[in-house]
């Protein structure tokens, strides 16, 4: 990794999802020095694994084109990936910040050629696809990653594979012996964007996400609509492979559960909505869906999205949290439940259960680098505690992409009002 | 006891949600429910239910006295407690239910030959004689509870049982005479003597 | 400036070297391409590489960079040179031997296209120039805020924040908009349970305080003219007396206007003064200032009031609003606790039929809000009307199924929010030029072409169409914030006001150096026009997606470059070509496709020209590439900046050079549309059906030429396109137009 | 292993010729393997279980359990108290926990323990038999004591309702708690992994107020240890152990159904595979013999 320069003008964004690099590109295109960290190999987070938006039904990769065109074109904007915050100390306008960058084993050289790929033979589950599908253990995430450059899993390091894969390259751009690098940067305001994670879906025994392979989470359902995802887009149960046509979708799957995540998370509702419209879009009139929900958070004008999705008669809206899923010797999951709309019961067998998995904030209450002021649902709050700290999107509460870029722009500001008292700019 | 019914009504005019919340055990927590009904269908019994948990607490809410106090819904607790282990607002649903149909009782509003609530009584009354619950005694205070025809009927059914827990030492007639017990019974009654007094002055029920 | 000098750069990386005749693409650099210095090199983004490019830039005077190696999209980064220069990419990697077969068959066209693509990089390096950047930067750096409520004046302190000059104009008498009525906020603290202070007083004490910020009270703008950098705006008082000033960027936060409550009669709007509307009871709350909030009829103490969500919301009723206002299910939760925290007797019954309270402030304040024992009943209102003294209130309980008939003191009818967004610039004419008039609806008063105000853009809000992009405005340097974008609440609010002040500083500082807003940032090229030659057909005024260009009294287009968003839309709309930019234009485009080396009638090697959106179109084709897909080696690709930009002489110039088939790939149009131009896309659609008529001119098949609509996911589709085209070509023949 | 000491709250059904008096056998012969020593709470009274509620009302019940907890930190001070009855240990543990979570009520119970001369401190933990196998010994060292591993038999674990909610074992899920499993596999022999009636409702005490709906209950809980091909049902409740065997004939009359599911105790369980003969390991006390187990008893 070459020398990075930073001062205490310099503004420090953790995180390259779509929040993070917002707020970096925005506040770069104002003119400020920024360094955006990513934990990952590559920068696009949440939103570059989403087939498409609500309510619009765009693709994702459309804005993330966009935003790596102004990312790769931006002189003020350093981007240092694999790389997390271990410490930070000092105060607002000046902040001492340590770095730990663990080794992509793949250097600058690299050209996406993709030679290492052919000949390395190992292979992990795919962490892009959320576990569903394989990928090798020299691999790009997906055909937008930037870097566009490949990385060695650790795992084959010290393996035949590694020495292959090393043979193969022709630039040398394959170094085995890269070593985890620890730095230290001087920083004037930190935007911290880690976003979330959705919430692990076993903890909530009732509906036997461990114990029942028909019923996946909404981020797994997600992967498989896309046609670059483990399934090529063909809606399968991962059961026994049979496409799924009549699909459950359960409602605030671990949200507004003091048991689980006291909060709403906002966006599930939309994403359901969404993903029932993969179902026409695959299958024309031929599919069955029942949404069960508590409350239908379809927020301001996205309220249309909702009435449009009413309007399907395939669609079947059912006011209730189910209360356990039990399976049948098909292997369907069956919802039992009662309709609270008039007290009717039910025993639904479905193709297929999706878990509307809530948003859990990807760092935990005490893995911050330094002490904030967090809400009881472990969301960075809009404290003056916080000084030159920022949150931006989803760190902050459960937001949609949306709200998360406004929440990033904004966040952008507040973090050029340190430097530029810094810079003594004012008047 | 009626007449404690008419004074509620008279306190509490119109509010049933807070005659619950003062009177009911656990019955703040009615006011928390969210509608999702994850209870009812979390319910053993819950097809037996006329109104389902999370409908009790909506006609709570919705100042449904009698139709709440004259049903025989909460009187099909079993005592799971899977609703209490699934509701997403940790509402102690069980003994909410179990506080409904004791003020129910103690209104006489519940309803009448309501099996389970002669079978509480019978229980509670067995149990505090010695301070132990004889068996025999309330299995055949069970089986004769609705009379003596009834009881020969259920007792013939339940002979088979009957013998069986006889020949395999898990029932016994010495039991008919005294049987277990504590020995400071005296004690007991005491306690359960004043703990009643406390609990009765507490939600307005006097010279019981 | 320096003659042109064209350095051409042949990567042998990535398996060019194995599978290309490098050496004769050299040779056709300098010979067809008159480079005057043609390398090749065998891994042209090492540092190596990468070093002799810059030493040719600054010792041999190269100013026209060629890169024969992989896509644009690639190595970006490695190739980002310092100096006055032009860059080329020929993408020989992913646009060449990636879709191509690796066999003896294929080897003859897959160099035919390589030595093509490499034609056209040097022809187009001959006719670029290096953007200079705007000639008139505007340098003003002092923001204009439009209203004086809390977006308003959030916009305000947070730009002086970061040290920018700020000027509010505020049509009422005072500072605070619809706020300044609250009673109290929904809290944006943990842990979210109790109604907290606006905050109001004390923003209006700190705008006072601060000497960055000026006010202008009683005012309104009475005309907005320039762009980003140079805004011009009248502003003028009650009195009319009028003050022009400038400023560097205009942020719009006029707010909202309630919902008229009178339209609702079946709810019991207007029928009786115990039914109000959310701002409404603010006032009652307000007044009463923590004591007991009484009848507005009769001054009687409340005992019950009930809450009717969603009034005239969500309905598909004529008069009524479609969509949802996202803050009054929180709001009412505040209410009732005005009520219950005075005394929790009073009973306060909040009918819903979704209870949209989201993320953790929603449904901790929720939560509160029970334990408080405010009544949650998803229910339906029928009707509200006065009777005996009080007001019954009849609705559907939706759990107990069960029509019920209640009785209330007071009921609350929480109304939407509507934009207060000013004139509809697609239903109002826009007047001529010389007979412009100032608007009293309008908020803004521009003088554009087209039109006085932002174009609404859903239930006549003036929000972004992008999700990715919610500051993406379609008059650049001008920002939207607060209700007037999207239905909210105070808190979003804020939010949304800082985020539209960052936007507003960005656009000042990119003014000044010329330089254009994203989707192509940093682009310091803008479009120069050959005033001899125009025809004033207005056609660039109106077409252009951000209004940039205005019109003066003869007609002829007036150009503002730092509105201007380099797409191109104008010249591609220009039917005598006098619009270009210096490295984007009529020359760089036409004069690549007519370097192709165009094979005779009867060799059997049709050319296919595709015109492809760099944002979607060309990355799809990209990434086809990755992934070892593979397409006609007849293809032609050249990126565009937007389809919009396409002019129709291009397909005339192909089809006349005796290509065989044009392709043209944009993204999605219509009301949903992904263009980044807006109507980019839509354009290109609309001036290729003219197209028809040339080819019959030609007497060539109208298949010939094709217009799609790709995404950028269309990864296996695109390639399939041309694959299509090239199977038409197959079935009615070669073009005779080959000379 | 040193010996460890518990505070023991038997209950009604365990004494001598009560319903689970069989029960109670099998826990002596088990704890006496593992050097457990249980001293019984003296003069102890009924917990009143989860149905006396109706009879008695809330203070009233607290106060039962109320009396048992301060009689055992009065004779036992420093040790835990242990249930092998599940609504034993419910009604204590519960008591217990609301005592401590609401002082008023605590007040409220020593003003009405005061009248037996008894106060309350409220400072111990309650604990199921269960819960001091797994967390005090661990499956390993019950595992070391296996004389008679129980190969060959296929064991349904039915952990009901209240030895599972709304505590449960810790570590555990409510829905799927896996200790009977592992404790059936500790003995050696073969539990029933995909048994779904695990944690269903036999209807507990409602079975003798609503038999017809209850053994409707039991019977799903029966035919789905069939389905899973059990030999067996184990159980660690004695209310569960009772519904779910004396009723199987009377299911069979109603729903021509041919039911002969042995239930026993997992206390049973282990006393077998530790070595101990039919009559320690309490076998003599099942209306259906569980056959296999007296076969290995009898070894």
């Amino acid at each position: 990794m070459s020398e990075v320069i930073a001062t205490n003008q310099t503004i420090l964004v953790v995180g390259g999802g779509i929040s993070g690099l917002t707020a970096a590109l925005e506040a770069a295109e104002c003119g400020k020095q920024v360094i955006l960290v990513e934990k990952n190999p590559s920068v696009g987070g949440r939103v570059s694994q989403l087939y498409k938006y609500f309510p619009k039904l765009c693709m994702p990769s459309c804005g993330l084109e966009i935003n790596l065109r102004r990312l790769k074109a931006n002189k003020n904007l350093r981007l240092l990936t694999m790389t997390e915050v271990t410490h930070v100390e000092g105060d607002t306008g000046n902040y001492t910040v340590t770095l730990k960058t663990t080794p992509r084993y793949v250097n600058e050289n690299c050209t996406a050629c993709g030679e290492c790929a052919k000949v390395v033979e190992t292979e992990f589950a795919s962490e892009y696809n959320y576990g569903l599908g394989k990928r090798k253990g020299a691999y790009l995430n997906h055909p937008m990653a930037h870097p566009q450059r490949y990385i060695l899993d650790a795992r084959i390091i010290g393996t035949p594979d590694a020495d292959k894969a090393k043979a193969a390259c022709k630039y040398d751009a394959i170094e085995l012996d890269m070593q985890p690098a620890e730095t230290q940067l001087t920083v004037g305001a930190i935007i911290w964007a880690t976003g979330w994670k959705p919430y692990d879906a076993a903890k909530i025994q009732p509906y036997g996400y461990d114990r029942y392979p028909n019923v996946i989470t909404s981020v797994e359902f997600e992967r498989m609509a896309d046609p670059f995802g483990p399934t090529g887009g063909k809606l399968l149960r991962p059961g026994d492979g049979k496409e799924a046509k009549n699909v459950a979708f359960i409602q605030c799957a671990g949200s507004r559960d003091v048991n689980h995540l006291a909060h709403c998370s906002r966006i599930c509702c939309m994403a359901t909505l969404k993903q029932t419209t993969y179902l026409r879009e695959k299958y024309a009139d031929d599919f069955k869906s029942t949404v069960y929900y508590i409350d239908i958070r379809a927020i301001d004008r996205i309220d249309d999205f909702y009435q449009r999705v009413q309007a399907d008669t395939n669609i079947t809206f059912t006011k209730s949290k189910v209360a356990n899923i039990t399976q049948d010797k098909d292997g369907n999951p069956v919802l039992h439940g009662v309709d609270t709309e008039g007290y009717h019961r039910y025993s639904n067998p479905h193709d297929l259960c999706v878990l509307a998995v809530g948003m859990e904030p990807s760092v935990p209450k005490d893995g911050f680098p330094m002490s904030i002021k967090l809400n009881p649902e472990g969301f960075v709050e809009q404290d003056p505690a916080n000084g030159g700290f920022f949150a931006a999107g989803c760190s902050s509460d459960a937001l949609d992409v949306n709200r998360a870029v406004q929440s990033a722009t904004a966040s952008a500001l507040r973090a050029i009002q340190v430097v530029n008292k810094v810079a003594g700019m004012e008047g | 006891m009626s007449n404690y019914n008419n004074e509620m009504v008279e306190k509490f005019r119109g509010n049933f949600l807070k005659e619950v919340e003062a009177n009911v055990e656990e019955g703040d927590w009615v006011k928390m429910c969210m509608q999702c009904g994850v209870c009812s269908g979390s319910c053993p019994l819950g097809p037996h239910w006329e109104h389902p948990p999370q409908e009790i607490f909506m006609l709570i809410r919705a100042n449904k006295r009698e139709e709440v106090l004259n049903s025989s819904s909460m009187w099909m607790c079993t005592s799971c407690y899977n609703c209490i282990a699934r509701c997403p607002r940790g509402l102690p649903i069980t003994h909410i239910m179990h506080g409904l149909a004791t003020y129910a009782k103690r209104l006489g509003l519940a309803p009448k030959q309501q099996a389970t609530a002669k079978f509480a009584q019978l229980f509670w009354d067995n149990l505090v004689k010695t301070g132990r619950v004889n068996e025999l005694k309330l299995g055949l205070s069970l089986y004769f509870m609705n009379g003596i025809g009834e009881g020969i009927k259920t007792s013939l059914k339940m002979k088979d049982i009957g013998l069986g827990m006889l020949k395999t030492k898990r029932m016994s007639p010495m039991e008919m005479l005294g049987g277990h017990g504590c020995k400071d019974a005296k004690g007991l009654h005491a306690i359960l003597k004043k703990a009643k007094e406390i609990e009765e002055a507490k939600i307005g029920i006097h010279g019981a | 400036m320096a003659d042109a000098k064209i350095g051409a750069y042949i990567c042998k990386g990535c398996g060019l070297g194995e599978r290309l005749e490098t050496k004769q693409l050299v040779t056709i650099a300098t010979r067809e391409g008159k480079a005057g210095v043609a390398k090749e090199h065998d891994f042209l983004c090492s540092a190596a590489g990468v070093e002799m490019i810059q030493n040719d830039i600054n010792n041999e005077g190269v100013n026209r960079v060629v890169i024969a190696a992989c896509s644009r999209r690639a190595k970006t980064e490695a190739f980002a040179f310092d100096g006055e220069i032009t860059l080329s990419r020929v993408n020989l990697r992913e646009g060449v031997i990636w879709v191509r077969p690796d066999t003896d068959e294929a080897r003859e066209t897959t160099e035919e296209m390589a030595a093509d693509y490499v034609r056209m990089g040097c022809a187009e390096a001959k006719y670029m120039t290096p953007p200079a950047s705007a000639q008139e930067k505007g340098s003003n750096n002092h923001l204009l805020v439009v209203g004086g409520g809390m977006s308003g004046m959030t916009a305000a302190i947070e730009a002086a924040k970061a040290g920018y000059p700020v000027t509010i104009v505020e049509k009422t008498g005072a500072l605070g908009g619809a706020a300044a009525n609250f009673y109290k906020r929904i809290p944006d603290r943990s842990p979210y349970a109790e109604p907290m202070d606006t905050g109001i007083d004390a923003m209006i004490k700190t705008i006072e305080a601060d000497a960055k910020i000026s006010v202008k009270l009683n005012s309104t703008i009475t005309k907005t003219s320039g762009a980003p950098g140079s805004f011009s705006a009248d502003i003028t008082t009650e009195s009319g007396a009028t003050s022009t000033e400038n400023f560097g960027a205009i942020i719009m936060a006029s707010g909202f206007k309630s919902y008229d409550m009178n339209l609702l009669p079946e709810l019991g709007g207007g029928k009786s003064p115990d039914v109000v509307d959310q701002m409404g009871l603010e006032k009652l709350a307000k007044a009463a200032n923590g004591g007991a909030i009484k009848r507005p009829s009769d001054g009687r103490e409340i005992k019950k009031v009930i809450f009717v969500q969603c009034a005239g919301q969500r309905s598909e009723k004529e008069g009524h609003l479609s969509y949802c206002s996202g803050h009054c299910c929180s709001t009412s939760i505040k209410q009732a606790m005005y009520f219950k925290d005075q005394n929790p007797d009073i009973e306060t019954d909040i009918l819903f039929t979704d209870l949209r309270t989201p993320g953790a402030p929603g449904e901790d304040f929720y939560r509160s809000g029970q334990e408080k024992g405010i009544t949650f009943r998803k229910g339906v209102v029928s009707d509200v009307s006065p009777a005996g003294g009080s007001l019954k209130v009849k609705f559907k309980d939706l759990i107990l199924n069960e029509e019920i008939s209640d009785e209330a003191d007071l009921v609350v009818l929480a109304t939407g929010q509507v934009a207060n967004a000013g004139v509809d610039i697609e239903a109002v004419k826009q007047d001529e030029p010389g007979e412009w008039k100032v608007n009293a609806d309008s908020i803004l008063n521009m003088n554009y072409r087209q039109g006085k105000d932002l174009p609404h853009l859903k239930h006549g809000f003036n929000d972004s169409h992008f999700i990715c992009f919610p500051y993406e405005t379609r008059r650049t340097g001008i920002y939207t914030c607060g209700p007037v974008r999207r239905p909210m609440d105070i808190q979003q609010a804020i939010e949304d006001a800082t985020g539209a002040a960052l936007k507003a500083i960005q656009a000042m500082e990119n003014a000044q150096l010329g330089r254009a807003a994203h989707p192509r940032s940093g682009d310091l090229s803008y479009p120069s026009f050959r005033k001899e030659g125009c025809t004033q057909c207005k056609r660039c005024t109106v077409e252009c997606p951000f209004g940039a260009i205005d019109e003066d009294e003869r007609r002829y287009p007036v150009f503002n470059e730092s509105r201007c968003r380099r797409c191109g839309t104008c010249m591609g709309a220009c039917p005598v070509r006098v619009i270009s930019f210096e490295n984007y234009s009529v020359e760089t485009v036409g004069q690549q496709l007519k370097a192709v080396d165009m094979p005779d009638e009867f060799s059997e090697k049709p050319r296919i020209l595709v015109l492809a959106c760099e944002n979607d179109a060309y990355p799809a084709l990209d990434m086809a590439a990755q992934q070892g897909m593979q397409y006609s080696a007849f293809t032609r690709v050249i990126p565009v900046r937007c389809l919009g930009s396409v002019n129709t002489i291009w397909i005339t110039d192909a089809l006349n050079s005796g290509y065989d088939g044009a392709i043209l790939m944009g993204c999605q149009k219509g009301d949903n549309y992904q263009c980044h131009f807006v109507k980019g896309s839509e354009l290109a659609h609309m001036r290729m059906s003219k197209i028809d008529d040339t080819l019959k001119t030609l007497n060539l098949e109208q298949e010939r030429v094709a217009t799609y609509e790709v995404a950028i996911t269309d990864i296996k589709r695109a390639p399939q396109l041309i694959e299509d085209m090239a199977a038409t070509i197959e079935k009615i023949g070669m073009s005779p137009f080959k000379f | 292993m040193a010996k460890k000491s518990y505070s023991f709250y038997p209950g009604c059904s365990s004494q001598k010729a009560a319903s689970s008096s069989n029960y109670q056998v099998s826990v002596d012969a088990m704890c006496d393997v593992l050097d457990i020593e249980l001293n019984e709470i003296p003069d102890w009274n009924c917990c009143s279980a989860s149905i006396g509620y109706a009879g008695g009302g809330e203070l009233p019940r607290l106060a039962l359990s109320a009396r048992n907890m301060a009689l055992s930190e009065q004779a036992h001070p420093g040790q835990d108290i242990v249930a092998t009855c599940a609504a034993c240990w419910l009604s204590t543990k519960e008591t217990q926990e609301r005592l401590h979570s609401d002082k008023d009520l605590l007040a409220e119970t020593n003003t009405a323990l005061a009248e037996a001369g008894l106060k309350l401190k409220n400072d111990k933990n309650v604990r199921h038999m269960v819960e001091v196998l797994i967390e005090d010994l661990g499956y390993d060292e019950l595992g070391k004591h296996v004389k008679k591993p129980l190969e060959g038999m296929k064991i349904a674990g039915y952990v009901g309702c209240q030895t599972n909610r709304p505590f449960g074992i810790a570590g555990e899920s409510f829905e799927n708690p896996m200790y009977l499993d592992k404790l059936i596999n500790t003995m050696g022999a073969e539990a029933c992994e995909t048994y779904e009636k695990k944690v269903s409702c036999c209807g507990g005490a409602l079975a003798f107020s609503e038999p017809e709906k209850s053994q409707a209950l039991i019977k799903d809980i029966i035919e789905s240890a069939y389905d899973n091909g059990a030999d067996m049902i184990v159980t660690p409740c004695p209310v569960c152990q009772m519904n779910t065997e004396v009723y199987q004939d009377q299911i069979n009359a109603k729903y021509g159904t041919k039911f002969k599911m042995p239930v026993v105790y997992y206390s049973t369980l282990m006393s077998v595979a530790y070595g101990k003969n039919g009559k320690e390991a309490g076998l003599n006390g099942h209306i259906i013999p569980a056959k296999q187990l007296e076969a290995i008893a009898g070894k």
